[in-house]
């Protein structure tokens, strides 16, 4: 690591307000710099666009389910390996590629971190292995909390404090970064076959509902003063009819005031939202209600979103919400695993072909890039896929392009078998918004920063943040009128500098940088009753020993731990 | 003073056990005495201490014999080996840590090699039915929590896995099994009166080598349908009150084991035991296992899925791609077609465990074993290489039949001078490179981490 | 009485050879573990032999002496088993139907009596089987 | 129709792997240059030079090309890989994967063939004189969509799994075989002239399979529905009608459930 230059590239980095201007941006080591001196490496970025490396707030792609996933699917792999590069390790798969896949993919697209959405906390070790054989890219995990018995024990009583401890006993046990609900209670109650649909379903045995659940985390999370907010999969994806529900989930944020170090003032992360803003009673009258979520999301200003597009592939859903996964296999028949873990959680994973033929994944197509362009403010709102789930992550320069160009909508719309049916059910087909590339990269890079809680680090190029800078092949004071361009150049970056090392060149990849775990360690003051629980539980419950739970420190060889001292 | 060290993993069976405690010399170089491991686990942790094992690589002479020779001409000979190959088969990791399987797979992708494991010649079919049909499973704590029904399917947990019916499956007392064996109702389909068998509520002797029928039976009758008087050997009213038993069941596990895998149909009677367990999920909840056999020959189904998308069988002698398909890229396979030309053995022993057929045709071309001890490979090999042994000596990351990742311990420090399997693989690697003058690929932050000792933890 | 008989022959894992195979193949523990054959004593009555005598196991591939013992687990007339390992992977089919796994169980083999026929050694079988057996026979 | 000649003149060590061997890559090119084509043994890259004497030129197009390999195949895989017009023949036997992923054109192996053949057929013909190993017709590992149109007919005998997840085309195997006909199917049919021991039709949604001799061990669940005479291959015959998988899933039309169909000729 060195000093580099990036020279009059046209510079977006809404953390300063600057769009487009033309400006050189300066690198020492693993830094923004104000300045470097004149033996720094220059790249020449002149009719080119450079802004702060990509940020995902929501993809699965390492750990337990992930790895199902890659192992269930041979056929996700054959004679597929488009980029493989020479003196590189072997790239595999499409819609769950390897971890060196991964790492090497989201690097050509300029991302620098990337959060896996979901860890299942006994599983911790698997995601961490995962993790650090992901190259290149930095990346966190979020621990699933809201089927956890310890938690829903300590809910039920309300006992915030002991939820608390026990929360953040668990992130520094599995190296977590936050706090991840999916399913809420549903997925506890799959552990018998049942779900709790509703915010008010009381979940089997343990006398609690799910909007319990949500606003006891949610007063954990803020007790704790964690960097991101919690970060919920809700009750009821992926049903017809479910923006209802979604939209009690959302209210329950009200009146809840953010409490942090880390510049976040959101609570609530509301995941894949696209998933939860389906109208209709069956999927014969399916219909978009992104309208409706939007408007609410806009005017309530302490939540996020991503969107969770549809990309119209044949990709893998993979998901800790158990229930669904089961209710999936049902509709389309096709192979189904499933692993429930003991007093944590639950997945499954089943394979799914988004036919653009097939009306029902036309209209979630619309819906998720409706919800794009409804968005008011494209600093709540982030670019994702809910990798793999929606679509595999490689098409976010696809969405990108959907976002930034209305004849690329319609021209994918015109291709559907029921077009007009799709036009019927959804409103996409009516709006004419256009993002430019100011908000892109509020959407993929400030906003999703400054969410986790990272603002400081990431998201934006000013001087003594993290020097993650990307160079994409677009000028900015003349875009191309053909939006395939646009696709293109955001799929593979003519330069990336991740934490200071050029890491992509060209669009290939030119080194394995130097990743890192990141994970919180939230000090609370010791806890008997906790301590007291947790031994029991591993003793009577659990079938592996409490000595072998914590995942040891050589799992995050390279880690960056953010401390946090909870006051009493 | 010899000290006990608890939370002990215990490298051999699939139950992956972790609550074994073992009393260590006062200079950590021997072990004293066990507690909580089976006849077995014993066995392993005592035999470690035995003065028998080799401690320096043995290479075949012209005359038959062995030499040793040292580690540094092993990895000379192995990197250069491999390298020559034009297409080298490296097979085991039954006995290995998920660090050892991630340092070979360098190894093999720069060798072009085909990397298989012990599935193989094991649950290798269980992996075909999951290709095909999925795997609604579970951790073994819903099993010992929750499980009031169990099935154990061509399976003998109290031969293979001495601990498994009391720690997860038949006996332990778990949150909503509070009494145990009292509130389970086990199911065992054998074709023999197992030891299994007779712990068991019903036992169907089935007639051998006719699960799929008997499989076929249980979803034609759960799906309301009839069935002839007799199938498999076994009559229709033993069928019924069985799947009656299944559908009262609130949480039914079906366990499954090698006569699945090894008798005619292989994948299909695991295929159609997972087509089962989905029908069952429309009345009640359901899950299904396979009983691997060694505590972390999971591993590397995990561990080379991340890294490649397969879990056995990968051919990387592509280059650009892994491929992946048994019947071709199996190992037993590739013996009987002599379709490789070097074979290098894991952690495991082909030797004794390969139809002895396999095993002459392999024997054709250099032939090399990489395992702690003197074994039936390791006698007829070209090479035989010693390394410390996981779980005892070597600690790391081991997957049990759950797949749940288990962060076994070293209790005792190996014998001076054997590396372990991850340090005698990444030093073969960096020879392969020296040999061909290319740059080795480490992943920055992921090399050389270690493990905690016991006594750091 | 018949000279031999046909059995359906299943190799499976039992706890003995578990034991034996952890303390080492090449110890007596392994040999009496695994160098037998479980078959029920109707079949023994059949080709007029009694437990413990030495029988030749014959399968499609190949042929090996083992001792026959009745069985410690039931096994119904017409099932052989030779429990995992040398002994059992002498006779062992390669076929794998196109799944990678030999045919482990489910085969038939012949099984006639071999009073005098000695019991070879696991090495001696292997080392053999490849020209590297020194021993004498 | 242009013909182009391959002449085995050495056998490779371990094995070939020939994607190149097909009317769609040897279509307009010379003799020389199919002569320089790339194929695999083990990690190495060669050329098919090395191992065939090229006569004759390739015709235009592959619907212009005649391919006959003049030897054996044993240690030949991948031979007509993804073809989709054209012909090829092969004088003696072919290791796997022949015909696979084909879409069109025609395959003739004059001796017996290994497994895999046919796998993801999705149109085209495969006729081989001899026998067959297992997964004729099949589909690749994982995948839910195997064979989907064509032809394959084994004069000879097949082994297990034949037709695995078919979705369509149809397979003959005039002589007799082993396990696992149909498995997963959902569509196609299967035509065993000779007997085969058991599974047949198991896991099965859809599709019909008929066998002219006799099934050793029926599942139990298929279910005698009555008899019917249909015509087979070009022969008519009267056949027991078995419905089934019952224990299966299957489609509803209009309400009922539709069931595959098991057809074995009545003695």
């Amino acid at each position: 690591m060195a000093e580099i230059l990036i020279k009059n590239g046209f510079v977006i980095d809404p953390t300063r307000n600057i769009d487009g201007d033309v400006a050189d941006i300066a690198i020492k080591d693993d830094r923004i710099a104000e300045q470097v001196g004149s033996g720094a490496k220059v790249i020449d970025a002149r009719g080119k666009v450079v802004m702060a490396g990509g940020v995902d707030v929501h993809a699965h792609v390492a750990g337990p389910k992930v790895n199902v996933g890659r192992l269930m699917r041979p056929e996700d792999k054959l004679f597929k390996s488009p980029y493989a590069q020479e003196s590189y390790r072997m790239e595999s798969g499409f819609s769950i590629p390897s971890t060196f896949k991964t790492g090497y993919d989201y690097a050509r697209m300029g991302y620098a971190f990337v959060m896996e959405a979901a860890m299942p906390p006994l599983h911790s070790p698997h995601v961490h292995e995962e993790i650090h054989d992901t190259p290149i890219i930095d990346q966190g995990a979020l621990p699933v909390f809201a089927n956890n018995w310890f938690v829903l024990e300590y809910l039920k009583n309300q006992e915030i404090e002991n939820s608390a401890s026990y929360v953040a006993w668990l992130l520094a046990a599995t190296k977590g970064y936050g706090i991840k609900l999916v399913n809420p209670g549903g997925t506890a109650a799959w552990a018998w076959g049942l779900n709790c649909l509703t915010l008010n379903d009381t979940v089997p045995f343990f006398d609690i509902t799910p909007a319990e659940i949500i606003t006891g985390l949610m007063k954990t999370n803020e007790y704790l003063g964690l960097p991101h907010s919690i970060h919920i999969h809700q009750n009821s994806l992926g049903t017809p009819g479910n923006y209802g529900v979604t939209l009690d989930s959302l209210r329950l944020a009200e009146g809840m005031k953010a409490k942090n170090k880390f510049s976040r003032d959101t609570v609530m992360h509301s995941t894949h939202i696209q998933f939860h803003s389906y109208g209709g009673d069956s999927w014969g009258n399916f219909e978009s209600k992104a309208r409706e979520v939007m408007d609410y999301v806009n005017q309530q200003k302490n939540i996020t979103v991503d969107l969770g597009c549809v990309t119209l592939d044949e990709t893998t859903t993979m998901t800790a919400d158990g229930p669904f996964e089961h209710h999936l296999t049902r509709l389309n028949h096709l192979k189904w695993a499933n692993t429930d873990v003991e007093l944590e959680t639950a997945a499954g994973v089943v394979p799914y072909v988004y036919d653009k033929d097939i009306k029902v994944c036309g209209i979630q197509w619309a819906i998720g890039l409706e919800l794009g362009l409804y968005a008011k403010d494209p600093m709540r709102t982030f670019i994702t896929t809910d990798h793999p789930n929606a679509g595999p992550f490689i098409r976010y320069p696809r969405i990108i392009k959907w976002l930034m160009s209305r004849d690329a909508r319609e021209e994918t719309l015109a291709s559907f078998k029921y077009s007009s049916k799709v036009i019927d059910a959804t409103n996409l087909h009516a709006i004419e918004t256009e993002r430019n590339l100011y908000e892109i990269a509020q959407m993929t890079r400030a906003g999703p920063a400054k969410a986790l809680g990272l603002s400081h680090m990431f998201g934006g190029l000013a001087p003594g943040m993290e020097a993650n800078v990307v160079v994409y092949d677009l000028n900015y004071k003349d875009m191309p009128s053909d939006p395939e361009m646009i696709e293109r150049a955001f799929s593979r970056a003519r330069w990336f500098i991740k934490s200071g090392d050029i890491v992509v060149k060209d669009g290939d990849i030119a080194s394995h940088g130097n990743k890192r775990t990141f994970w919180v360690n939230a000090k609370v003051k010791e806890n008997p009753q906790v301590i007291r629980d947790i031994h029991e539980k591993f003793l009577k419950d659990y079938t592996v020993g409490l000595n072998n739970y914590p995942v040891w420190d050589s799992l995050a060889p390279n880690p960056y731990v953010i401390n946090i001292d909870v006051e009493a | 003073m010899p000290k006990w060290i608890t939370q002990v993993g215990c490298p051999y069976c699939g139950s992956s056990c972790d609550d074994i405690e073992v009393l260590v010399s006062d200079d950590g170089k021997k072990i004293l005495e066990t507690r909580n491991a089976c006849v077995i686990g014993n066995e392993i942790f005592h035999h470690v201490s035995s003065p028998d094992r080799p401690k320096k690589p043995r290479m075949r002479q012209p005359d038959g014999n062995f030499k040793e020779i040292t580690y540094d001409e092993a990895v000379d000979y192995t990197a250069k080996t491999l390298l020559k190959s034009k297409k080298p088969l490296i097979y085991g990791f039954g006995s290995t840590n998920c660090e050892g399987m991630s340092a070979v797979a360098r190894v093999a992708e720069k060798a072009g090699a085909v990397l298989d494991n012990c599935a193989s010649i094991c649950h290798g079919p269980s992996f075909l039915a999951i290709f095909d049909n999925g795997y609604p499973s579970c951790t073994l704590g819903e099993v010992k929590n929750r499980a009031d029904v169990v099935l154990f399917w061509g399976c003998n947990p109290m031969h293979a896995h001495p601990r498994h019916t009391s720690r997860y499956s038949i006996f332990p007392r778990g949150f909503f099994t509070t009494k145990g064996q009292m509130q389970r109702t086990i199911i065992c389909i054998d074709p023999r009166e197992t030891d299994t068998a007779k712990l068991a509520n019903i036992h169907l002797m089935i007639k051998q080598g006719h699960d799929y029928d008997l499989f076929d039976a249980f979803r034609t009758v759960l799906r309301g349908h009839d069935i002839p008087a007799e199938v498999a050997g076994i009559k229709k009213d033993q069928i019924l009150e069985a799947v009656e038993k299944i559908k009262k069941g609130r949480f039914v596990m079906i366990f499954f084991g090698m006569g699945c895998c090894h008798t005619d149909g292989r994948n299909h009677n695991v295929d159609i035991a997972i087509s089962l367990t989905r029908d069952i999920n429309s009345h009640t909840k359901a899950s299904i296992m396979a009983m691997r056999g060694h505590y972390n020959i999971a591993g590397p189904g995990q561990v080379w899925s991340w890294q490649f998308g397969f879990p056995y069988c990968l051919d990387l002698s592509k280059g650009t791609h892994a491929h992946m398909n048994p019947g071709e890229t199996s190992s037993v396979d590739l013996a009987m077609r002599d379709e490789v030309d070097c074979f290098m053995n894991v952690g495991t022993d082909a030797g004794a465990h390969f139809p002895i057929d396999a095993i002459k045709h392999l024997k054709k071309r250099p032939f090399i074993t990489v395992d702690p001890n003197i074994c039936m490979a390791s006698e007829i090999s070209d090479l035989h290489i010693p390394v410390r042994v996981v779980g005892v000596e070597e600690p790391g990351i081991v997957y049990r039949m759950d797949n749940v990742p288990i962060q076994f311990k070293k209790v005792v420090d190996g014998p001076e001078g054997v590396p372990s399997d991850e340090e005698l693989f990444d030093r073969i690697y960096e020879r392969m490179c020296e040999l061909t003058e290319t740059e080795p690929i480490w992943l920055p932050s992921r090399e050389h981490a270690k493990a905690p000792t016991a006594a750091e933890q | 009485m018949k000279d031999k008989i046909i059995l359906n022959m299943i190799t499976q894992r039992a706890i003995e050879e578990g034991q034996a195979m952890e303390k080492g193949k090449t110890t007596r523990e392994y040999f009496e573990a695994c160098s037998v054959v479980e078959m029920n004593p109707e079949d023994m009555k059949r080709i007029g032999i009694w437990r413990n005598t030495n029988v030749r196991v014959t399968s499609e591939v190949g042929s090996v002496i083992v001792k026959a013992i009745e069985p410690t687990q039931f096994c119904p007339p017409g099932l052989a088993h030779i429990r995992q390992g040398v002994w059992a992977n002498q006779v062992v089919p390669p076929r794998t139907q196109s799944t990678g796994t030999p045919q482990y169980s489910g085969f038939p083999v012949t099984i006639e009596p071999a009073i005098n026929e000695k019991i070879k050694t696991a090495l001696e079988l292997v080392q053999g089987a490849v020209g590297l057996w020194k021993g004498g026979n | 129709m242009a013909l182009v000649t391959l002449k085995p003149y050495k056998t490779p060590e371990l094995y070939l792997e020939c994607y190149n061997i097909s009317p769609d890559v040897f279509a307009g090119k010379t003799s020389a240059e199919i002569a320089e084509l790339d194929v695999r043994e083990g990690k190495t890259t060669v050329k098919l030079g090395d191992f065939f004497e090229v006569k004759g030129n390739a015709g235009k197009t592959p619907e212009e090309t005649e391919i006959r390999v003049s030897g054996d195949c044993s240690r030949i895989k991948y031979i007509g890989n993804k073809m989709t017009a054209g012909s090829i023949t092969v004088d003696g036997n072919a290791d796997m994967y022949l015909g696979g992923w084909m879409k069109g054109g025609k395959i003739h192996v004059l001796g017996n063939v290994h497994s895999f053949c046919g796998i993801a057929m999705e149109g085209g013909e495969i006729l081989v004189d001899g026998n067959a190993e297992n997964y004729v017709g099949c589909a690749y590992r994982g995948d839910w969509r195997g064979m989907r149109g064509g032809t394959i007919r084994i004069r000879g005998n097949a082994g297990n799994d034949i037709g695995t997840f078919m979705l369509g085309g149809t397979i003959i195997v005039e002589k007799n075989a082993f396990i696992h006909v149909s498995t997963h199917a959902e569509g196609g049919t299967v035509i065993i002239k000779g007997d085969v021991q058991g599974r047949v039709g198991g896991q099965m949604v859809k599709g019909d399979i008929y066998v002219l001799g006799a099934v050793q061990h029926m599942l139990p669940g298929f279910k005698k529905v009555g008899m019917t005479e249909r015509e087979v291959d070009g022969m008519t015959a009267k056949f027991t009608h078995y419905i089934g998988d019952l224990g299966e899933r299957h489609l509803k039309v209009k309400g009922k459930e539709v069931y595959a169909n098991l057809y074995v000729m009545a003695a």
